[in-house]
């Protein structure tokens, strides 16, 4: 349920472009630390070690506590996220309403844990805590769409398309799209 | 009180270690000797001379130390370690520009000389010198 | 109508009157609910196929306007559709119903029977809006507008009396009446706690200083809570008129809206208000003429339960690691940045524009002697109809639950009541036995729960109670920030304490060392999320002790929830051998062909007890002991 | 602003009356009064924290009915009229179980095996952590790099997955091998390692600063003097000699002038040579 803390272990050169552009944004203050993070998590689905030292040194902030707030809140992932990022909300009304069991389920289908992403990079399951729409539960927002009352054969079908497709490479985002309504 | 001052007089320093001993066994914790604030050198034949710090005004040790652990005195003067603040950097015993900060490697803690505050606040070693080497004076009030 | 900007009181209330009387006040509204419980069910989809069905100009001719409006609540059944003036409710609308509700209902006069909301008590179908039972037995302030308005229309929200308070506390009262109105009116912060706003207010007004801050706390974290989203969605110019009055009265110059990470919707409706609102000249600088100024950010939280807590939240807006400090120097001394802040939550803010419009007197005639007004709550769980309730202060829990709530969800003797969870992580379970208390900060307090935000989850007996003190302390540790050792190493050990229980290995003197424990974690931690942390495990203890001594003395977990003290097997009887277990189990445990007439095993071994098989049997052929 | 009390004032300790001045905490004064309160997360160089939760007193004045709390001695500030009790009933109820908790978070840490003994805990009454090492998490570390050095090592993650550590785990660049933090570490979990002229810690190694006269390794790096020039506004020359060599310049040039003193001259002639031609 945590994030990983390991050093990337990917080697791939990171455009820190979007990054500029980012900071470009916001004053060189300190406060803005967290917005500019945000952004930049939404930007490349992970913070880059890259992105986050010039982050530091714009905004004045040394490198150790810019690294805190990133492994402190949940929003943040030092590692990169799936194309599809299934959040489990594990709020208490999805927990009574059976959001363990969708977990559960989710992470025996995909073989991950929680805050784990496949190897294929196409999946990336989060539990999360509320997601203030208990009236629905259970809920899982798939890349910032929520899908409510959530049972186990739906589950199967939230994962299901893409994984088809997967084996053709970067070529299959179109369908992936479409499951998403 | 006028502050004091601790005058060294090379000239009358006969080597006999006195004051490095004074200082040792006053400053030592529970009847053992520490190691001594005081360090006598021997400079050419027979002519020594004993190291004390200078309680400086704006003193390296003071603008060197990153936790604000040494502070002078603005009624004594006296340069002043704040053991519970140091946090053993050691930036201070490389400051000094006369080598008057010490490290004592068994208690791992920076002294220096103290002029004896709290140690009946009379400088030992110039008690125990045996020449004029080491006297005391008192200071002009300070304004 | 174009843009304007008002450069005095009269000017705004000129423009506000003229809104009142025009065309648009008398329009019929097709009101479509865009929160986000209906966006999750399509609803979409059904704006759309309005606008397509409805363009502009047959709006104009038709003299109606269709809206997108914030959430109704009534969340079970969206995606939800309404008709004003006359009330006409439909549920469960798809995009393919739009064509038949324009031509029947909008153009047409007629009710659509299939798509209106049928009373699970009497069994018929209810026409009007008013005559709902989740509604008609509510009393809404904070939520005043939710439902009614587009929350990206300003004038929308004039047309309901918006910004009046404002334009009244700017042009006839000084910021001193203005806080001595809050104190008059007894209003207690609706986050948590429910400490006294007035007081609050007051201290921070005498903390002295130039700088003062004014934040509303939008870290709706209490798992089970979303009175603040729906606010903020779908009401956001209310959370800012009462964040620029509190500002006026504390003559403070800077507001912050700290909201949730988890709610996107909320910062783009807030940061839509914000423009009109400073383009309409209702905030930035003179406001309205008056000479008074005040600006406002939002501030996006990280992902961080803590930072609900005031001391967190100030240094999470910051930019800091959410770690709450010590509260011997109140906030209201020194908070944000060290200068002297007043924080109150979304709900409270959303409440301070009633309260000055109609007059302390009017709030204080509502709800009980210590709390006063009205309370909203986000009822969930085994409820029939989940959604958004506001109501006095002083209702009773069953009187929410059986009223509004519409009663339990399922029948049988697993469906019956058993407690309701209030007050989050850091509330209790209330049982039966205390239905009739009337809900106030203090009552539920007294019965070792919370007020909390308001998050009341119904639980029936189907829910294992030790496992929602679990499941509570695993939320804790998981959102402790770590900083201090009785809540950071307590509730983990807390949690394995409680865990070996629900895994049947515990003694009888864990419930001795949980007591122990309990009363240090509570004297010892920083913070509130630690203090209270212990509460759930309090509260089930002290209530349904019982079913902590099944799982220790007999091994047994009362509702079958307890992985390890269950096992599942099939009911030759009732199975008809459709197979649908077969696939539904992830460790291919159940062993059997799907035909008429086999008969399934489950190997108990392999199985994990996972509870997929349960879920997907529609003939109840899985028992579980 | 009108004053709200006297800046001195008296409170009561365990019965006793002592006195306290504005601006002071609980704990300064148990600690001037040589009353002893256990502290693992408090050092006077940096501001206090309140995490170990030991310090905890309980507190009442007379003036709240009866009411008492238990408040952090080294952050409640000290007011007039205070009664305080160090070491009552719930007081140790709070110690001993923090002290248990951290008795099963770090089993080898002698210093807290210690201080459990004495209240009364020898071995945790708690499931004791897997792969222990001897980190409190007091952020005793992380708060004294902040004020003394460049904040390069910091708490990471959050709850019971809390740790201290270094930007992703790796060398802390930041980092000027000062030792501050291993210096100022309660139970000894920072190490650090000196061979020769370098200097390890945090997986990184620094190279000492060498004496200009005997070529010796200075106690600082060469990080830590390029930070201390810096941020104490110091010229560098200020850290390029060791103590000895310091000492002996010292000595020589006293002792030239004590040599020219007792032939009857005021100024070494070199000296006044260079005076006279400015």
């Amino acid at each position: 349920m945590t994030q990983s803390t390991q050093t990337q272990s990917m080697t791939t050169e990171v455009d820190t472009r979007p990054a500029e552009e980012i900071l470009g944004q916001y004053p060189a203050d300190a406060r803005y630390l967290i917005s500019v993070m945000q952004d930049i998590q939404l930007r490349y689905r992970y913070l880059p070690r890259e992105a986050l030292e010039r982050v530091a040194e714009r905004l004045g902030v040394p490198l150790a506590k810019v690294y805190g707030v990133a492994t402190f809140y949940k929003a943040f992932s030092l590692t990169p996220k799936g194309e599809k990022e299934l959040r489990v909300c594990t709020g208490t009304a999805c927990h009574i309403r059976g959001a363990p069991l969708i977990l559960s389920e989710l992470t025996k289908r995909l073989g991950i844990k929680p805050g784990e992403t496949t190897p294929d990079m196409l999946f990336s399951i989060e539990a999360v805590n509320c997601v203030g729409a208990c009236a629905l539960a259970p809920v899982v927002v798939v890349n910032d769409v929520a899908h409510g009352n959530v049972s186990v054969t739906g589950v199967r079908r939230l994962i299901k398309a893409p994984r088809k497709s997967g084996g053709a490479g970067g070529g299959t985002n179109k369908t992936t799209k479409k499951q998403d309504n | 009180m006028n502050p004091l001052r601790l005058v060294v007089q090379p000239q009358h320093c006969i080597g006999c270690r006195a004051c490095e001993l004074a200082c040792a066994f006053t400053h030592g914790a529970e009847g053992q000797p520490g190691a001594s604030r005081c360090r006598t050198l021997t400079v050419g034949k027979d002519e020594y001379v004993p190291v004390l710090c200078l309680q400086c005004d704006h003193a390296a040790c003071v603008q060197s130390c990153p936790t604000g652990a040494i502070s002078q005195d603005p009624v004594t003067k006296i340069v002043h370690v704040d053991q519970e603040v140091c946090v053993r950097c050691m930036a201070c015993t490389v400051a000094c520009p006369f080598g008057n900060m010490h490290f004592d490697p068994n208690g791992q803690f920076v002294h220096k000389c103290d002029l004896c505050a709290g140690h009946g606040d009379y400088p030992r070693c110039a008690m125990f010198c045996p020449t004029r080497c080491l006297s005391v004076e008192r200071m002009e009030p300070v304004s | 109508m174009d843009t304007v900007r008002y450069e005095t009181v009269d000017a705004f209330r000129d423009h506000a009157a003229a809104l009142r009387g025009s065309d648009l006040a008398r329009r019929r509204r097709v009101l479509v609910c865009c929160g986000t419980g209906c966006l999750a069910g399509g609803a979409r989809g059904v704006a759309e196929a309005f606008a397509e069905h409805l363009p502009d100009n047959k709006q104009t001719e038709l003299g109606l306007v269709v809206k997108r409006t914030g959430c109704h609540g009534f969340c079970e059944k969206g995606p939800l559709v309404v008709l004003m003036p006359r009330g006409t409710f439909y549920r469960g609308v798809k995009p393919k119903h739009v064509p038949e509700i324009v031509e029947r209902s909008v153009v047409g006069d007629e009710v659509i029977e299939e798509l209106l909301y049928v009373d699970p008590g009497t069994g018929k179908p209810v026409a009007g809006y008013g005559d709902i039972e989740f509604y008609a037995k509510q009393t809404r302030v904070a939520m005043r507008n939710i439902g009614l308005i587009d929350p990206a229309n300003i004038d929308d929200y004039m047309l309901r009396g918006g910004y009046d308070a404002l334009a009244r506390a700017l042009s006839t009262m000084s910021p001193e009446q203005v806080l001595q109105t809050i104190e008059a009116a007894k209003l207690r912060g609706r986050g948590g706690g429910g400490f006294d706003a007035g007081r609050k207010w007051r201290s921070c007004k005498r903390a002295g200083g130039d700088v003062r801050y004014v934040i509303a706390n939008g870290d709706e974290g209490d798992p089970g809570a979303f009175m603040d989203r729906s606010i903020m969605e779908g009401d956001p110019h209310a959370v800012l008129e009462g964040l620029i009055i509190g500002g006026y009265a504390l003559e403070s110059s800077q507001g912050y809206i700290y909201v949730r990470q988890e709610y996107p919707l909320a910062v783009e409706h807030l940061q839509r208000a914000i423009e009109d609102a400073r383009g309409r000249g209702l905030l930035g600088e003179n406001i309205l003429g008056s000479g008074y100024s005040f600006e406002i950010e939002i501030s996006r939280g990280g992902g961080a339960f803590v930072c609900g807590e005031s001391s967190a939240l100030m240094r999470s807006v910051e930019g800091k690691v959410g770690e709450p400090r010590a509260k011997y120097i109140h906030a209201t001394d020194k908070g944000l940045w060290d200068r002297p802040t007043v924080l109150n939550n979304v709900e409270t803010w959303a409440t301070v524009p009633c309260i000055v419009e109609k007059g302390p007197e009017w709030f204080t005639g509502l709800g009980t002697e210590r709390s006063k007004g009205t309370k909203a709550f986000s009822l969930v769980g085994k409820v029939k109809n989940t959604g958004l309730v506001e109501v006095e202060m002083g209702t009773t829990l069953r009187q929410i639950i059986f009223g509004p709530g519409g009663g339990m969800l399922d029948t049988g003797e697993r469906g019956k009541f058993k407690a309701v969870q209030t007050g989050g992580p850091s509330g209790g379970c209330v049982p039966e036995s205390l239905l009739d208390l009337p809900v106030d900060f203090d009552t539920l307090t007294e019965v070792g729960s919370m007020m909390g935000s308001g998050g009341m989850i119904v639980m029936d007996h189907s829910t294992c109670m030790v496992d929602v003190a679990r499941y509570f302390l695993s939320f804790l540790v998981d959102e402790s920030c770590g900083k201090c050792v009785p809540c950071r190493e307590g509730l983990f050990q807390m949690y394995q304490i409680v865990s070996r229980i629900c895994e049947g290995k515990g003694t009888p003197a864990d419930l001795d060392k949980i007591d122990d424990l309990s009363q240090a974690i509570i004297l010892g931690s920083l913070c509130a999320l630690g203090k209270s942390g212990p509460n759930p495990v309090l509260s089930t203890l002290q209530y349904f002790r019982h079913e902590y001594e099944a799982h220790i003395n007999e091994k047994r977990c009362p509702a079958g929830v307890c992985k390890a003290l269950i096992t599942y097997s099939v009911v030759n009887d009732r199975c008809d051998g459709c197979g649908a277990c077969l696939s539904a189990c992830a460790v291919g445990a159940i062993m059997g062909t799907p035909k008429k007439g086999d008969t399934f095993k489950i190997d108990a071994l392999a199985c994990d007890r996972c509870g997929a098989c349960v879920a997907v049997c529609k003939r109840g052929a899985i028992a579980v002991a | 602003m009108e004053q709200t009390g006297p800046s001195t004032f008296y409170m009561t300790i365990n019965g006793r009356r002592v006195q306290a001045s504005a601006g002071e905490y609980v704990l300064d004064v148990t600690r001037r009064n040589g009353i002893h309160v256990p502290t693992l997360c408090h050092h006077p160089a940096v501001e206090p924290f309140g995490s170990c939760r030991l310090c905890m007193v309980e507190v009442t004045k007379e003036a709240w009915k009866g009411w008492k709390g238990l408040m952090t001695a080294c952050l409640y500030p000290a007011a007039d009229g205070l009664v305080i009790e160090t070491d009552s009933e719930s007081v140790h109820r709070v110690r001993r179980n923090v002290l248990d908790l951290l008795l099963a978070r770090c089993p080898d840490s002698g210093v807290i095996q210690k201080l459990a003994a004495e209240y009364g805990v020898t071995r945790t009454t708690f499931t004791p952590r897997e792969n222990p090492d001897l980190c409190i998490l007091c952020g005793l570390c992380t708060r004294v790099c902040e004020t003394a050095a460049t904040a390069a090592i910091t708490t990471a993650m959050r709850g019971h997955e809390r740790v201290v550590g270094t930007p992703w785990g790796g060398p802390p660049p930041d980092c000027i091998g000062c030792l501050a933090c291993a210096h100022v570490c309660p139970t000894g979990h920072i190490t650090f390692e000196e061979h020769g002229l370098t200097r390890s810690i945090w997986g990184r190694e620094f190279e000492l600063e060498r004496c200009a006269d005997c070529g010796k390794p200075l106690p600082i790096t060469r990080d830590q003097a390029a930070f201390l020039c810096r941020r104490q506004e110091m010229d560098p020359s200020y850290f390029s000699r060791c103590a000895d060599c310091q000492r002996k310049m010292v000595a020589e040039r006293m002792g030239r002038m004590a040599r020219w003193q007792t032939l009857g001259l005021a100024q070494e002639p070199a000296e006044r040579g260079k005076e006279v031609a400015r």
